[in-house]
């Protein structure tokens, strides 16, 4: 099986969608000749042309507003957002419009849309170029969020996604697109959105995360299992609907939930796993419920000092690993 | 009402054709005035009025192709939607609150949506419809383009016509939906209908210029403004930016200027805002009258059939009303619904 | 002392605040002459003119972004947002611009603004006349959140709020605004933004609310109290900064620990707080914490039987800290 | 450089404005190409450029009062913030990271603020700064009309200039903010730099009109177009921009055209979207040694002045390089800042 990078899984992701499916089409800004700044889509314009690969102009709420017309009018729309930080122009259309159509019109309307999201941070990008946006959206019922952290899971989620008849938020760890690598099958496959994926199995702390931070968690866990810790990394991979049951599992087994994310702490998405934890999970626990995030200010500094202050890495999950397992 | 898709100017209008339109004007004219009176009576939650704006949207709808156009409408659209299919029952059940179409009870009413018409579910926040509008308008172009479809096909949309109020155009995503409409060329109508009010704010407030199709020119799509009260004036203003999309020729931004003959909705006292006389002098171009006198005065209706259509619109309203009142009430677990839409689409 | 509704509170703080400094303007849809559409300002038109009661275009990024600016040039907007359900436009605006002045000019440029919103359900306004958007602005660290539940509160957080050299965010429950009546003293008062209330000081659970469902949970635990169960009720008041000691040191009393909100259940308000609970209250615990919320589904129905199915009340709440005091 | 607030039109001007003008320029140019440099050294991590703008830019601070009106910039304003007041070092320290006015080190280099000088701080999120901008201008009118200030005081703000690229008016921020400027006759200027590209794209996929300022009309607000690389024009379409905005008689939508000479950003590969030709084209009408030439023309410099500016401003950054250089790197805990301002302000 070759070896390729999470970015160049996303982009065979949606070559082999394009090719499949002539409702598929690209829309977001510098998607066309640039090929995306991320490069996600280079090639696709030159392969499909002007008409499924489009640029668009640079307004967000209309990229994602257009979108959703395009859907329920039955095509099969990826939008691209070029940086999660600049996503809220279109959060009225996310959170009031798209999500809810299928529910406020009793199952009439669908909106088969992929909106595709470069997040994280630790790339120098300061405020606005760094941002995590899970926690805003996964208070949306009616969407769904999937976070690959392998080329696998992000070009089977991928596919997934632009096969579902609902929509779904592809986010994107970007500092992974090209420090993730791994190896994919040949042939056609999809991930199903929805189980989380049990990247190492463990017996003494649990570990929750996704993107970045799975992938650093599993880093971090192999450190600590050199001192005999054994640790269990869940990677959530879909955080809209939530996996419970995966977590519960982990917990009834380890005693010990920790929780990975570089977003900011109140209210970021580690709560309601914690809050799972603390209501269905309660008699398996041997330990406080802890977070690892992003401390609450505004965002990630650019200054580098500030910047590694701020992100979680592995080090720093791997003490809040033996912290937690000393308790 | 049979869907047709002549694109003919009034003038060409068959009598028949007339007579229908007549016919929805004042049907919706009769359920709305139903609403306000159930709402007095204690028995519906709440009402938000099309009275006034009947003439312009019955025009409207006559102009597309009905039921296979998209149609992304927005919350006074009664007389629009009654014109493109809606049954009048399904109207009352909304009002109670009960298992309507467009949202088995769980949206407010006047929030349509209707899918065998090609009515997109909207929401409450004024504007979002219209960029949604352009990525519809964009499907019917993309279909096209790509050869999916054939232009002249008239079973297939072939355009979106989408519709909102003066004062909400002052959001950004008003500017975002007409900026695509023009840049993308795209077969969309933006149908503004400008009834002088904001509830309580009135145009000025709301922009520097006299006419929101002012506005046209400053995203290359063509721009009129039309007398909302004369339905065939509007007719004629909406035939041409139907050919225009139709032939591929982009985008039309026609604005309607009429008057909310009641006050905002059921909720409100617009008393604080206005004056008496101001509504008095508005009633006197009402579009309803207006055409059917001109309707008798071209020998299309008699004064007897005028008479005739007013018992049958009462008798409509009744039979409507009754038919709702009968029905259930949703179950309280309905609420939960499907949240997810299930399996692969094809 | 005076008995008056929770919306006369809301007005005559901002009456006070209008006449106390020339900087505080009110702007937003219908707040001149209509007197705002829950008649919120009411007389104030009348009273202080055009230029401080201001009619805006139906624009709710604008509303904000006008607010923003105008405070930073020292002003002191009060920004009414008509409903909570139509404040996303704005949402780029509060989240990366308002909130975040502070903190990327490293403290130069402070941002003193109000952002009044009416939110809730219960009163047959359907998917987008009904909604809860606290879960989505308590993730935004710099700005600040309030709920007052009794007019004394209103009145005096509201003040508070305008005095804030911060962004503000004040949730008025609006199905309380003449359900909800109560005494307020009759000279010049504020209540801090910060400090959670005991509504009722219990010892067998703990119940945390705020809004109109603090309201409620006081209702409810008198109802459980006929029955033996001596419930605490903390009526939250400031979501942003979450006030831990408040939870933690009643949880330490009782052991459980109940949070009430309408807003649904996942990534919902409630989530922070059974996190807080989990990591450092755990030792405390006496049985899992519970969340008694709407459900998971895209907002609160119109038909009525759907609606009370869908919105927490006495009833429900009695019942949860049955179950609970029962564990 | 003097703060001066003098509108008079670019006739009028003094022979040492015309050399403050120029210098100004020029040193914007060194600066930014010094930090390409930097970059390709790998010394800095990021850059984005106003190469190719600054004429245009040092145009618009110089017909303001500089210092006292409020200015809401954009990332490539390095040359209209250096005309405004920023220290060359502070520039540099932004470049590394470290603690800048700006930011402390927190936001990327570009996300200009400066208190003293009523340069509000912005973000990274194009066209957010525009209707802060109209809140700006709003406040300024706000204080007039209640007579807190006297609309004479030369030591007050009197307006609000915001700065944005041709591709950010597509954003539904920017039509609201335009909106109010028109609707409230704000005293507010939005100044577009078109410099032809959004990234990779042309202004032909960002709107379906030939200018930006075509769009003024649709506001009710005073539009005009002018040649960005002629710094006297910018500068003489600014001044009847500020006049309007000091008389009470609203905003005005100026747009000057130029040419992004160098890559988006230093993440940016053109190669993909445009050829050199056309770079090579506008390379010959770039700004800055056409003021050279035009001042050397009419006698207010010469050949050996002008060969001494370029010392200078090479030494000047040299000098500001070495400064930042020696800087300290922020604390990581200098993260955690002060979350909340404290105290009740006055
Ligand atoms: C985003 C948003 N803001 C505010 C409202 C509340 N609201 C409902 S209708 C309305 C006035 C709309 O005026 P206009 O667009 O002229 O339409 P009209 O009601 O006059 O037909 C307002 C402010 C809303 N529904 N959505
Ligand atoms: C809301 C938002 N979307 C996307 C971006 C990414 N982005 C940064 S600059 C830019 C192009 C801006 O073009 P233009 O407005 O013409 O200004 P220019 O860079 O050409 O000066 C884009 C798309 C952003 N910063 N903000
Ligand atoms: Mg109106
Ligand atoms: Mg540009």
């Amino acid at each position: 099986m070759p070896e390729i990078t999470l970015i160049e899984a996303l982009r065979q992701a949606m070559d082999e969608e394009l090719a499949r499916d002539p409702r598929v089409f690209v829309v977001g800004e510098d998607v066309g000749p640039r090929g995306g700044v991320f490069r996600a889509t280079q090639g696709l314009y030159e392969k499909y042309g002007a008409n499924r690969l489009v640029d668009s102009p640079l307004a967000e709420l209309s990229i994602v507003a257009v979108g959703i017309g395009a859907a329920v009018a039955d095509l099969r729309p990826i939008c691209e957002i070029q940086f999660a930080d600049f996503i809220y122009p279109a959060f009225n259309q996310i959170v009031n419009e798209g999500s809810r159509m299928y529910y406020r019109s009793n199952g009439a309307w669908c909106v088969p849309m992929v909106i595709r999201v470069p997040y994280g941070g630790g790339i120098g990008g300061g405020l606005y170029h760094s941002q995590s946006i899970e926690a805003y959206f996964s208070h949306v019922p009616g969407l769904k969020i999937v976070v690959p952290s392998t080329p696998y899971d992000a070009k089977g989620l991928l596919k997934s996604a632009v096969r579902d008849p609902n929509p779904v938020m592809v986010l994107e760890p970007k500092k992974g697109y090209r420090a993730i690598k791994g190896e994919i099958p040949d042939g056609e496959f999809t991930v199903p959105i929805g189980p989380a994926r049990i990247a190492r199995e463990g017996r003494d702390v649990s570990v929750f995360a996704y993107g970045m931070m799975a992938y650093y968690a599993a880093q971090a866990a192999e450190t600590v299992a050199q001192e005999g810790i054994d640790a269990e990394v869940i990677d959530l991979r879909t955080l809209l609907p939530l996996d419970q049951d995966a977590i519960l599992n982990s917990v009834k087994k380890t005693g010990k939930a920790l929780i990975v994310h570089e977003d900011m702490q109140t209210m970021g998405y580690g709560a309601e796993v914690a809050a799972v934890i603390a209501t269905d999970g309660f008699e398996y626990l041997d330990g406080p419920v802890r977070r690892l995030t992003g401390p609450d200010v505004p965002g990630v500094p650019y200054s580098h000092p500030m910047q590694e202050f701020f992100m979680p890495n592995p080090e720093k999950i791997a003490d809040a690993i033996r912290d937690l397992a000393e308790y | 009402m049979a869907v047709n898709s002549t694109v003919r100017p009034a003038a060409r209008l068959s009598e028949s054709t007339l007579r229908d339109m007549y016919w929805t004007m004042l049907l919706a004219r009769r359920l709305d005035e139903r609403a306000w009176a159930l709402h007095r009576q204690g028995r519906i939650a709440f009402h938000i009025s099309g009275i006034g704006q009947e003439a312009a949207q019955v025009a409207a709808a006559f102009a597309i192709n009905r039921g296979v156009d998209f149609v992304a409408p927005y919350y006074r659209d009664l007389a629009l939607l009654l014109a493109l299919g809606m049954p009048t029952t399904d109207f009352m059940l909304s009002l109670f609150g009960k298992h309507d179409i467009s949202s088995g009870g769980r949206q407010m009413p006047f929030h349509w949506s209707f899918k065998h018409l090609n009515v997109v579910s909207g929401s409450a926040v004024v504007t979002t419809q219209v960029p949604q509008a352009a990525g519809l308008a964009f499907a019917v172009k993309y279909r096209q383009q790509t050869g999916m479809v054939d232009p002249q096909d008239t079973t297939q949309p072939r355009l979106a016509l989408t519709c909102l109020g003066e004062g909400s155009t002052s959001q950004g995503e008003w500017h975002e939906a007409m900026n695509w409409a023009g840049v993308h060329k795209l077969p969309m109508i933006c149908f503004v209908q400008n009834n002088m009010y904001a509830i309580s704010e009135k145009p000025h407030q709301q922009m520097a210029v006299a006419n929101v199709a002012d506005r046209a020119s400053a995203y290359g799509v063509a721009g009129a403004v039309v007398d909302g009260n004369d339905v065939l004036a509007v007719y004629d203003a909406m035939v041409e930016a139907v050919e225009r999309a139709y032939n591929g020729d982009g985008a039309t931004l026609l604005e309607a200027k009429m008057y909310r003959l009641t006050p905002h909705s059921s909720d409100d006292d617009d008393r604080t805002y206005r004056s008496r006389e101001e509504i008095e002098l508005w009633k006197a171009r009402d579009g309803i009258p207006r055409f059917r006198q001109h309707l008798i005065d071209v020998g299309v209706l008699t004064e007897a059939e005028a008479g005739d259509y007013d018992a049958r619109a009462r008798a409509e309203t009744d039979r409507a009303q009754q038919e709702a009142d009968a029905a259930p009430m949703p179950a309280p677990e309905e609420a939960l619904g499907d949240l997810y839409a299930k399996g692969e689409l094809d």
